[in-house]
């Protein structure tokens, strides 16, 4: 008997252990969380098939829907759920390496609350407790991205803190407005009850909710702080928020937004704004010298791409959107593992400090190329069948004004195109100094760049490989009747 | 500039409120949920303090998270602040009346706290209101007395045990009913101390954690880094 | 009964605006305490016992002593 | 008079929220920010208990009397609100800690004057 609560309850009392674990021996907090997220991964995946014949509904307490708090374990959930294990997995394994100064206990806590905190929001069926695990996913961010207690840390998490903190007020107002309209928390409740009421009334609590959430998921007026944030903190974190943390947001907006209140009216906005968000991320990031600000940038450009197709809303746009952002939390997390080494060898953010270090660190040279390409959206990789199911996607709407938004995304692929070119040629085509200290990176932090090199030319060569989950993940976000009456009954 | 803009943005904001603050109006009923709580919560729970049995019982997945989001910020406070070697600042010492009044309120001060944490299925106050008042303890001894109290190993053992205590309680109740949190204790007489199965030990195990966390943020906030 | 309350919101605001206005952080810190304490007080009428505790203790009490100890730690006055 | 006895408690909830986003949103000084933070927890607090109000109604914990159980006011948004209390400490600490480490690197806590990245 698998359940999915253990997803969330195993990793939070293993972190709950490790201050006291930390009194015995200093060095076994890194191990704990490789430990808690293989468990994860396992777990996820012996409940997938179980899931994809029909969701898991999972109460605690013991009482029945809506009286009580409970689990909805959909396509969507599982999905996300075994991203985040297998991409913490691997993070963590190179951070148990990566991560040598100051109280590394800690860092080791913080990091598997983050997740933990992600795979609640992605499994939760509750709108208060999406917001509790909304919280822990934000806190332990902010506190990761001050920990390396240098200037630039410092700055950008107390940025990110303001930002976040006011859109859980709004968030929290949001969910007090439908509260007193419902009398209920529950999200299929809400869900089943929002036609009874006038279509103004739900306006403003959706939009506060929204706002709320997409602060952490980084759409256009809302991300000031990413930049800050993912360039200032330590790598294998860049790696986590860029993978996961804005993955997360957006699928709490996506669901928020789809299941609860069911909106048609707010997606033609939202549409724009990703395109909006894709343009400005893309150009901001090319005019960039700090290599992970570039990287930081492109993420704003690939949520954008994310949003627009996610808010098309057809079965094809979906399914195109939610690959997407799997190709982009693989992607994205490899570019920035391989690239926290290559700054650690070279102890400079300049893009021209890389020069030539194709020929010294083999290896990671190659998973940064990999990771663009796959970004860019070349074959073999992740990207293109991504990009590609889009596109596909924004002609059948067959409608004009998504084929220009769709042309705008492609010049903003161009850009995006132009700069990470500008990166592997610098890596690979220019001569550097041959400074011995620039030696590969350690095994620990190799193994997981081969991994997910491996993976993200796999899932290029055969996109049979996820389609399916993919495929029913987007049903289930569509049709919202099906998981009120799966929670229901 | 930055004056206007804001005021601009602010009164929208005050607009859109009040416009759907009018499908909310004051003082009337408008539960569902709740009202189930109110009529069954005693019978389903044993706890007579209905808020205690939503906090700990029905929403008490909630509680968990909470209790996490504490333990968060205690630890990455200390991640914040910790640099270099722990030094207490040298202030000159309190008046003596002043010393031995907190002398004395502190016991006082910690008893009443536990007081409100095993009391919480009972009286108004629960582990939170209870770990605090805890807390407050440990701010009057040093802001009186100019010392400090805590030992790190005592709060971070009482620390991870109360999250451990949480957790192992919900898992058991997995174990034995097949639901996480199940209350799998028998419910006792209402009204009793001993009656609302685990909800005292959960409420105790987060009054200690709480006020450890709490005591341990004051704590890393006083002492001078250097 | 309706006219305490209403002068207890009119002081909470005004103490929240003070807590804008005043640029001694202590000052302001003291004027943010005193709304803690009044909202808690308001829980109170509003039948909500427990957080009326929790406000008190952790809202009025804790919360204003942190602020105290990170000001002392910083700098007193806005510039 | 019954518009104050309907709105005596919205008002006062909006109202701090108000201020405390103006706070936010005004201010440059980061512990001033963080006073508005609190500000508008407290507001929030205060909404989330006003909706769950109902008029005469009692404290939702029995006492052994006749007339329990009838006419209590909603517990949920209770225990809701003693959660985001808590997380508003947390978050508070944590804000006033890097404010701690801020005024430790530049020597102010001045946002205006601190601006070593930009977009």
């Amino acid at each position: 008997m698998v359940d999915p609560v253990l997803l969330i309850a195993v990793p939070l009392a293993l972190a709950f252990a490790i201050p006291a674990l930390s009194l015995f021996s200093k060095r076994a907090a890194k191990f704990v969380p490789p430990i808690a997220l293989s468990f994860n991964l396992v777990l996820s995946l012996l409940l997938l098939p179980r899931v994809l014949e029909s969701p898991v509904i999972v109460s605690i307490g013991g009482w029945q829907p809506p009286f009580c708090i409970n689990l909805v374990v959909g396509p969507v959930g599982i999905l996300f759920s075994v991203i985040i294990a297998f991409v913490g997995l691997l993070v963590s394994i190179y951070a148990v390496d990566y991560i040598k100064e100051r109280a590394t206990e800690k860092y080791h806590t913080l990091y598997l609350l983050l997740l933990t905190g992600a795979t609640g929001v992605v499994l939760t069926g509750d709108i208060f407790n999406l917001f509790v695990f909304f919280e822990i996913l934000c806190i332990s961010s902010y506190a990761l991205v001050a920990y390396t207690g240098e200037k630039a840390g410092i700055e950008s998490a107390v940025k990110y803190l303001i930002q976040g903190a006011v859109g859980s007020s709004l968030l929290l107002i949001g969910i007090g407005l439908l509260y007193g309209l419902f009398g209920t928390l529950n999200m299929a409740d809400i869900a089943q009850q929002i036609e009874s009421v006038s279509p103004i009334s739900v306006f403003v609590p959706m939009v506060l909710i929204i706002t709320g959430l997409g602060v952490e998921a980084a759409i256009f007026p809302l991300n000031a702080w990413l930049p800050d944030a993912h360039s200032s903190a330590p790598s294998s974190i860049s790696a986590i928020l860029s993978g996961i943390a804005i993955e997360v947001g957006l699928y709490a907006v996506v669901r928020v937004l789809f299941t609860i209140f069911g909106a048609s009216s707010i997606l033609l906005f939202l549409a724009f704004l990703g395109i909006l968000t894709l343009l400005i991320g893309e150009m901001c990031a090319f005019s960039q010298n700090n290599i992970k600000r570039m990287l930081a940038y492109s993420s704003i450009g690939q949520i954008g791409l994310i949003v627009f197709a996610l808010a098309m809303a057809t079965s094809y746009a979906v399914t195109g959107g939610l690959f997407q952002l799997v190709s982009h939390t693989l992607s994205k997390a490899l570019l920035f593992l391989a690239v926290g080494y290559m700054i650690y060898r070279t102890g400079s953010l300049d893009i021209s400090a890389l020069e030539g270090i194709g020929k010294t660190m083999p290896l990671t040279s190659l998973g940064f190329a990999i990771g663009a390409f796959s970004l860019v959206g070349l074959p073999p990789f992740t990207g293109f069948p991504s990009k590609f199911l889009i596109v596909r996607a924004a002609l059948a709407t067959k409608e004009s004004l998504f084929i220009v938004l769709i042309g705008l995304a492609l010049l903003g692929t161009v850009i995006e195109g132009a700069y990470f070119f500008r990166v592997v040629q610098v890596l690979y085509f220019k001569a550097g100094k041959n400074n011995p200290e620039r030696k590969e990176a350690p095994v620990a932090a190799l193994i997981p760049i081969v991994v997910f090199m491996i993976l993200i030319i796999a899932i290029g060569m055969y996109p049979k490989l996820i389609t399916g989950v993919l495929n029913s993940a987007a049903s289930e976000l569509l049709n919202r009747m099906d998981y009120i009456k799966s929670v229901l009954g | 500039m930055r004056k206007t803009i804001s005021i601009i943005l602010l009164s929208i904001v005050a607009v859109g409120m009040s416009l759907s603050l009018a499908k909310v109006p004051f003082g009337q009923p408008k539960t569902k949920v709740g009202q189930r709580y109110i009529d069954k919560g005693v019978e389903e729970t044993g706890a007579v303090n209905i808020v205690t049995s939503v906090v700990v019982s029905y929403r008490g997945f909630d509680t968990l998270g909470e209790v996490t989001v504490l333990f968060i910020a205690a630890t990455g406070l200390g991640a914040v602040l910790k640099i270099g070697k722990r030094e207490a600042a040298a202030i000159e010492p309190a008046s003596f009346v002043l010393r031995t009044g907190c002398r004395v309120l502190f016991p006082l001060i910690l008893v009443f706290g536990s007081y409100i944490f095993i009391h919480g299925h009972l009286t108004p106050g629960g582990g939170f209101q209870g770990g605090a008042i805890v807390a407050s303890a440990f701010v009057l001894i040093y802001l009186g007395c100019r010392e400090r109290r805590i030992s790190e190993t005592a709060s971070t053992t009482l620390e991870s045990l109360g999250g451990l205590v949480f957790v192992v309680a919900g898992l058991i109740g997995l174990a034995v009913g097949g639901y996480f949190l199940l209350n799998f204790v028998p419910k006792g007489q209402p009204y009793s101390l001993l009656s609302a199965g685990i909800i005292p030990v959960i409420y105790i195990a987060i009054g200690f954690k709480v006020g450890s966390e709490l005591a341990g943020i004051i704590d890393n906030l006083i002492e001078e880094s250097t | 009964m309706i006219f305490f309350v209403s002068l207890l919101v009119v002081l909470m605001l005004l103490g929240a605006v003070a807590a804008c206005i005043f640029r001694d952080l202590i000052s302001a810190v003291i004027a943010a305490a005193l709304v803690s304490l009044i909202a808690s007080i308001l829980f109170y009428f509003l039948q909500a016992p427990d957080v009326a505790m929790a406000e008190a203790a952790i809202g009025a009490a804790l919360t204003t002593a942190i602020f105290i100890v990170a000001i002392r730690r910083t700098n007193r006055y806005e510039q | 008079m019954s518009f104050l006895e309907n709105y005596a408690f919205y008002i006062g909830a909006f109202g701090l929220i108000l201020i405390g986003l103006y706070v936010i949103l005004v201010k440059h000084n980061l512990i001033k920010v963080i006073i508005g933070l609190a500000v508008l927890d407290t507001g929030v607090n205060l909404f989330l208990i006003s909706v769950g109000y109902i008029t005469e109604g009692t404290a939702p914990i029995f006492s052994g009397s006749e007339t329990d159980g009838q006419q209590m006011v909603d517990p949920v948004p209770q225990a809701l609100v003693l959660t985001a209390i808590v997380i508003g400490v947390a978050v508070l600490a944590l804000a006033l800690s890097l404010a701690i480490r801020l005024y430790h690197h530049y020597g102010t806590l001045n946002l205006r004057e601190i601006r070593e990245q930009k977009w």
